[in-house]
């Protein structure tokens, strides 16, 4: 079995281009080592995958409850992908309460695959099914594939010293072994995992790899099953690849961001869902000099980063919304006293502790207006969950850059969603080092950068740059405290006037799908897939419809007025209830028209699509009149 | 000097080098020094300024951070590096500054409000973690900046414009809060007795590890002299304490009274008129029982100690423990290296 | 001298309309008292007024120097007074450092009283001053009367055994005399005051009333003042006035509001400046049934608060802006809670420590947008110092009504200033009690009114009703908790309609000055006065200029739009870089011309008539073209 | 029942009323209880809803309030009225709660995370005022929500998933903070101890003031076993110290085993084979050098205290002092009156 190519001429083949399929279970059935170990077979089969994992709220509900069900959604595909996909084709559900909480999504005519020895009256009960649904007709729109896959599971195992539990856990092999079967996946990288996961008991190499070959050659046995998929290889261009999650492409960003730079990382956080894994991945790295600080609370966290800012490291904060909202203070003395910073915010549903697991994208305005006072910093927010590596590494270089905190906007959607990364060369990657001030002559704390507006660097150990900063207004050049009326009216416009600098070092623009015409959807943040794939369907469909997708929410880029306005309609989609279209408003005048959603869920192409295409009619009507 | 005896910020070499010749006007900046006549600050500021030069830490290598309060400007004054951060924060900041730059001599600066209050936390954890950090609380027991409202070290019934009829708050014992929250180093000193808060700033500076001292300051303009107890010539002396390690407890004129402990370990005053001085306790330095004593004595109306309640040596120091993981790491798996890091997943070739 | 109108024929009699006259000297000089007695003053003689005092940053700066210098200006006029005077036309200088303070806004020819004695060398080196300026000819500008007032003071109490500076410490009383014989206000209360003040030290009664006297006479006899002045009293609302500060209208609006609605009022506090007269306010009137908590941070100031309401009682904090920003996130949990709550906040110079005891309105897109998620609550703006009573009033009742937080905005300028306030009879004051549910049957916690959306309060101790409240998304009806994806987005839907609605029981909104026409000017909060009088006089130029005054900021008014649409033009003016203007651009899409100041200190009704005729005559060449 | 034990939220009339009547399952709510398979947290819910009918507080007159964490779910859980609040802030709520309705029985559970880490200042300030509310700790030392970072209790070296190279930090020990924030009550027991933990959880609900509990509690999860020296059967009497007042420390098999203390106030270990049971050191709740001396002992190798560390009846509460000051104001200017307050300034007539 170990060419992917050994089906019998008994099956058919059929050629698909794109599979979005989910595995589900409970949260003990390692569901997401099934779902993960099936999307590296996907990559190295040369499709281009995008994945999205599904924790339960709870850390372990009662096993076989709703509560408890957990979930790895797959796309994959010979062509480009942009999302882990709307609603999955093809649905592996090891219980019934797996199959309950996820059988709605399933595509009419999908694929269906349970393991039939789960459905036992207690578990149906747990799932609130009076009778096994198989039964009752309710799955009559799919293609039901029911399988004993525990007992095949216990039976391949019969003859090796195990626990009956030990056994029943490997039958999330047995799953992947019959959906690597069926999509003509090789299982040999899965195979290399299992020994090197399990190497220290053996008998579990031997029960999981025996287990993975049981589902493969079931598949290939069996009459259930009389058609085989191939999706070919995407056009992905040429390299190394690995997959990446956002929260790990930001701290590998910051790291990288950070020795650019030159410069030592300190990173103080305090864990909040879901932004906890960056503090995980950076304190794994301590060899490359990243210092990570789990303080008491919020503001201690930030409290940390601007004190080993004011040191000379770049100081970096990461949280979620209810973290951000206590950062602020802190946020503003950082504005006052002009350092470099980097707050990374890991939006998740709000308000207040709102929906911790579930993704959102409300914090935009309190990122961009949420402080007391004139209190300007750039905020800068990631795309896809690769994407969080650049704009991590771009939010340090230009807090150094510019002397100014950044905020870095991720959400839970990208941070535990993965995707193929094309591995860089380090060398390779843009990024200045910091400079440092060190002439004591002339020196004062906030003479600045005619470019940039910066003030100088000058950290403690410098001798003869001695000085001292603080919260309270400061005299334009000097430093000192100032409480002189004009003074502050210009040190107020000087520091807004920096972070608006930003914009002159930023690339024009970019519109996919039409350069102008009918309408163009602005988006920001995680919905850059399901907006740009919706775009291309309704190019497809002759609409000419354009995507600008903003990198930038402050400052925002100098020509985006011009490119908005080369459209008749300006649409934002947006996963909150309208804040980047007040940005719009405010600051270019520009009316739009707003699709939220606030659903703690992304959008799915197909929902954009749809909602695109009805307001374009829409404005084609009242036009008309 | 030793080297044991080195600050964090001197020279490696244990040399003095350039610092050494560093005197007290050196550390006064250019700033007009703006607490109100009489307040105590100005004579803490004197005796910080004095003690700099004996360091012999560099200007540049010597750090003041602060929150808000009267207090807290105290940064402003000093001719070193300085932070004057946002209420309560500055044991935050000076963690983040002294991971990031761990030679550095760091001193924090705060008020009975501005540590004790909205700053609590903070200073419980720097004191668990050990930061190699100097602490100097300016108690007044009143928020000055804000203009006289009772503090959490005011004592009940005082009248403030926050309490017209009077505190209802049991107050902090300072040295009891630093106790439970594990400082290894816990001291005591007056505004006005600048020999004896020489002597104490002196063995805070030394000791490695968070140093936390209390300094009992006067407010003249919205607490004035409730301190008097500790600086009034005509009755202190039955009220201070002054510690020393190893040493009885001994107080009042001449040293004539003494604290002895009854058998359920409460103390008493007797005289040494009365009992023999083998049966006063002993200060000991490292017994957190003996601190907790100590700590409660004060508010008790027995005497004030002042001096160094507690110090212990040789516990990690935080900056230390945390920087030792990134060599521990760098032994482990060599200094890093970004491209093995791209590749240390799963990898593929495409095309 | 008992009656004002004693002076001698020889003296010329000037009939004027309003003055300005500005106290200012050393911190220890008694300025305060000073101006707050002419004040009173002038109040009995039938005057309007307002006033506004200057404290120095420093508690107590050295005397004499520049930083310590305090001030105290007072305008009053036979007509209406809608601010504290843009630029005093007196100004009473007690030192050389009060005088190099403040003589720069004297108008010109405006009349300069000094304390000769004060300009010894010492004090005008500390003031920075080489020479005394009345001999340089730097004050040639204005009529300087320099009056040896510390020696005619100690003169008058030579046969008193005082010590020196006790009798020094009198020369305030002096100053206060001698304008009170100026302005011929009687001296009748101020006597009676002293007398009051001072009754454990009768010498002190003796001394102060002496040197009132020796003040006013010096006046009377003095050949230096040719002209007294005679400001007629205005036609005030007849009615029994005193005299109030901002803080202390919103401390007393607040417990009036409680009141009305049968509330207990709860207040958790931590001191800030220049909120903390609220507390000191609040703690004096415990015989009311308030209960203050001084907390030991904001973050468990609201805490109380909110825990209060959850009790059945009214919670309310205040803050400045970094308070402010503390609070952001338990906000969050009172808005998802749906409890009410007042949380006020006295806006000062930002950002962070900023300018503490200046002005500024930088804190409105903070208290509108400044929190994480879908987070929205009512603001209300205060306009002068006695409607911070009103507006506190309406918050209690608004907050109780929608079961809402509601942020209460007010200022430096507002919680320091003082205006008479036409004291109302307590029961004529509009309110209603608040209603608590105490039936068990068909009790769930987050069934709403249909009107005001808002949810039954229902407080422990009611047995049957036992619940549980918190800030994860709950379940619409039943308020449990719920992650269901429809749901979230139905509550965060329903959170913001409930705000909403509060428009629906707002009044018309009201236009003074033009109906229509060429421009209007949208202000809120503080710059009331200032903006109403600068209307007054453009519309008594022929200019057809109308003046809106927000009240609520959050919601907008419904007619808001409409009313705006009547005027060609639309100006905002505010103490911040353009925060109302975009709530205005992007809630009404409503374009406008934004008038700035970022100094720490209020507009001046100059400043403003003079840019906003530039701001329109410059739109009529625009449209002209 | 006398009044003297009468819990907050009870009758005034020390008649029991309808809460005699209430039973363990009235307490349950209709909520499903979601922690964890095997988590400490369903025994300390037992324990308490079997408490709760023996207080015979109506249901109507209790409130659970809490912060964020597995452990501060409880209020879920529990047939009352509930406010599951934001992280660390409990101790706020309750106060405000509490100020405002002194009558009612309000109960704090936190965590470790929760109450110690983001929420320790709230907690220091809470104990200091001592209100009258009771505090249960859940002490996991770990944080379970976030699924397993360590927390201000974890102990040095415990690998999580931010400690890859171990927890540096000193943890605090948690009946040591307590009494130096000065708390009244301070007790200690185990999640799976249900009879020891209703007998500490009655102390607690009688106390007059803040009660703090700290409950030590297994995550099987993200900490398991760490709690092993007090759950084992097979070693836990040589590590349970079991306190009565009054009565000397023995431990032990057979309680042969007893606390002495050493000259220097330092504690041994020694057999009652070898030594007389009156050298032995005898519990005193009311002493703090004794819950100094106790705090400290489980982390120093020594056997870990469990019971009531301290009890100092009498302390005035902070909502009654609070509320006295009303009761004050009222005796001293009569019933607040709107219409003099607004005419208590100057006034003058227009008109
Ligand atoms: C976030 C915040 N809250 C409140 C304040 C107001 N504030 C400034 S200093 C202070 C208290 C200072 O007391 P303390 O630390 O004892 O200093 P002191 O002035 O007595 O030296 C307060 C409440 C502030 N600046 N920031
Ligand atoms: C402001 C804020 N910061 C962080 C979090 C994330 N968070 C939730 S619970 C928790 C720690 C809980 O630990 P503990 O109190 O020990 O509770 P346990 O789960 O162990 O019972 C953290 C960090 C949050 N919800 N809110
Ligand atoms: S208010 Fe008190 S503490 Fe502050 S400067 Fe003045 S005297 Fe010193
Ligand atoms: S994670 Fe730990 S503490 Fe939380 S519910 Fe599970 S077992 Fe209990
Ligand atoms: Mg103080
Ligand atoms: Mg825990």
């Amino acid at each position: 079995m170990s060419q992917p190519s050994s089906s019998p001429p008994s099956k058919r083949l059929e050629v698909v281009d794109t599979v979005v399929i989910r595995f589900a279970g409970d949260s003990g059935d390692g569901m997401q080592v099934t779902g993960s170990k099936f999307s590296t077979e996907s990559a190295l089969a040369g499709n281009d995958i995008a994945t999205l994992p599904d924790y339960p709220a709870e850390i372990r509900a009662p096993a076989g409850t709703l509560a408890g069900v957990s979930g790895f959604q797959l796309h994959f595909s010979s062509k480009k992908v942009l999302t882990p996909g709307d609603a999955p084709g093809v649905l592996v559900a090891m219980n019934p309460a797996a199959l309950r909480a996820n059988v709605g999504d399933l595509v009419a005519g999908g694929i269906l695959i349970l393991d039939g020895d789960a459905f036992s009256k207690s578990n149906l009960a747990k799932a609130g099914y009076a009778d096994h649904p198989a039964k009752t007709g309710e799955l009559a729109r799919w293609r039901v594939f029911e399988i004993p896959m525990t007992r095949l599971t216990t039976k391949a195992l019969s003859d090796m010293d195990l626990p009956q539990r030990s056994m029943v856990r490997c039958r999330n092999f047995f799953a992947l072994g019959l959906c690597s079967w069926l999509y003509q996946r090789s299982t040999e990288e899965t195979q290399r995992w299992i020994a090197a996961r399990f190497k220290k008991t053996p008998a579990l190499v031997e029960a999981n790899t025996r287990v993975l070959k049981a589902g493969w050659n079931f598949g290939d046995t069996t009459e259930l099953f009389g058609t085989r998929y191939e999706v070919r290889p995407a056009s992905i261009a040429p390299g190394l690849y690995t997959s990446i999650t956002g929260n790990q492409a930001t701290a590998w960003g910051l790291m990288a961001g950070a020795a650019k730079a030159g410069l030592q990382l300190v990173y103080g956080s305090y864990p909040i869902t879901p932004a906890s894994e960056i503090l995980h991945e950076l304190c794994a790295h301590k060899q490359f000099g990243v210092v990570t600080f789990q303080a008491e609370d919020e503001i201690a966290a930030i409290g940390a980063a601007i004190g080993a800012s004011f040191g000379g490291a770049i100081g970096v904060t990461a949280s979620s919304g209810p973290g951000l909202a206590l950062k602020t203070e802190a946020i503003g003395l950082a504005v006052m006293t002009e350092l470099p910073l980097v707050v990374v915010n890991v939006q998740r549903g709000g308000p207040s502790t709102g929906l911790p697991t579930k993704t959102e994208q409300a914090d935009l305005l309190q990122a961009v207006y949420g402080r007391n006072g004139e209190c300007p910093v750039a905020v800068i927010a990631a795309s896809t969950p690769t994407d969080c590596f650049d704009a991590a590494m771009e939010a340090v270089q230009t807090a150094v850059k510019y002397m100014t905190p950044v905020i870095l906007l991720t959400d839970g959607y990208l941070a535990n969603g993965a995707q193929p990364w094309k591995i860089p060369n380090f060398a390779d990657l843009a990024g200045e080092p910091a400079s440092f001030r060190t002439q004591a002559e002339g020196f004062q704390p906030y003479l600045r950068d005619p470019d940039t507006l910066a003030r100088p660097w000058a950290k403690p150990g410098t001798p003869g740059l001695e000085h001292r900063i603080g919260g309270i207004e400061k005299d334009y050049d000097s430093g000192n405290i100032s409480y002189a009326p004009a003074n502050h009216e210009r040190m107020v416009r000087v520091r807004a006037q920096k972070v608006a600098r930003i914009a002159d070092s930023l690339a024009a623009t970019e519109v996919t799908g039409s350069e102008l015409g009918e309408a163009v959807v602005v988006g920001w943040g995680s919905t850059f897939g399901a907006i740009e794939e919706a775009v291309e369907r309704l190019n497809a469909e002759g609409l000419a419809i354009g995507h600008v997708h903003l990198r930038w929410l402050s400052p925002l880029p100098k020509d985006l007025g011009k490119v908005l306005r080369r459209f008749r309609t300006v649409i934002v989609a947006e996963l909150n209830l309208g804040q980047l279209v007040r940005l719009l408003r405010d600051q270019l005048t520009i009316d739009a028209t707003a699709i939220n959603k606030v659903e703690g869920l992304p959008f799915t192409a197909a929902q954009l699509t749809e909602t695109i295409r009805a307001v374009t009619a829409q404005r084609r009507r009242e036009e008309r009149r | 000097m030793s080297l044991a005896e080195t600050p964090s910020g001197a020279r490696d070499d244990g040399e003095l080098g350039d610092a050494a010749k560093l005197t007290r006007k050196d550390f006064e900046s250019d700033q007009d020094v703006r607490w109100c006549p009489g307040c105590g600050d100005y004579a803490i500021l004197a005796q910080v300024q004095k003690l700099m030069p004996e360091l012999a830490v560099a200007r540049e290598n010597t750090v003041f951070v602060s929150g808000i309060g009267c207090s807290s400007r105290f940064p402003y004054y000093m001719n070193t590096y300085g932070f004057h951060g946002i209420h309560g924060r500055a044991p935050a900041l000076a963690t983040g500054l002294k991971l990031a730059r761990p030679e550095l001599s760091v001193w924090i600066v705060t008020g009975d409000g501005d540590g004790l209050s909205i700053g609590g936390n903070h200073l419980i954890h720097l004191l668990r973690r050990n930061l190699d950090v100097n602490v100097l609380l300016f108690n007044n027991e009143i928020y000055g900046l804000t203009k006289g409202q009772y503090s959490p070290t005011s004592r009940q019934g005082l009248v403030t414009k926050s309490s017209p009829l009077g505190v209802v708050d049991p107050p902090f014992d300072v040295a009891s809060l630093a106790l439970g929250a594990g400082a290894t180093f816990i001291a005591r000193t007056v505004d006005v007795e600048s020999r004896h808060m020489l002597e104490v700033l002196r063995r805070a500076a030394l000791h490695k590890g968070t140093s936390f001292v209390e300094i009992v300051q006067n407010c003249p303009v919205f607490n004035d002299g409730v301190h008097e107890e500790l600086t009034d010539r005509a009755i202190k002396n039955d009220h201070q304490l002054l510690l020393e390690h190893g040493k009885p407890l001994l107080f009042g004129e001449g040293l004539r009274k003494g604290i002895r402990l009854r058998a359920d370990l409460s103390p008493e005053v007797v005289s040494l008129d009365e009992v023999d001085i083998g049966q006063i306790a002993l200060h000991d330095e490292t017994s957190p029982v003996m601190t907790q004593l100590l700590a409660r004595l004060g508010r008790q109306g027995l005497p004030m100690p002042l001096g160094v309640l507690r110090c212990v040596a040789g516990v990690p120091r935080y900056e230390q423990a945390v920087r030792a993981q990134v060599v521990e790491a760098r032994a482990a798996k060599g200094a890093g290296d970004f491209d093995a890091l791209f590749r240390s997943g799963e990898t593929w070739t495409v095309g």
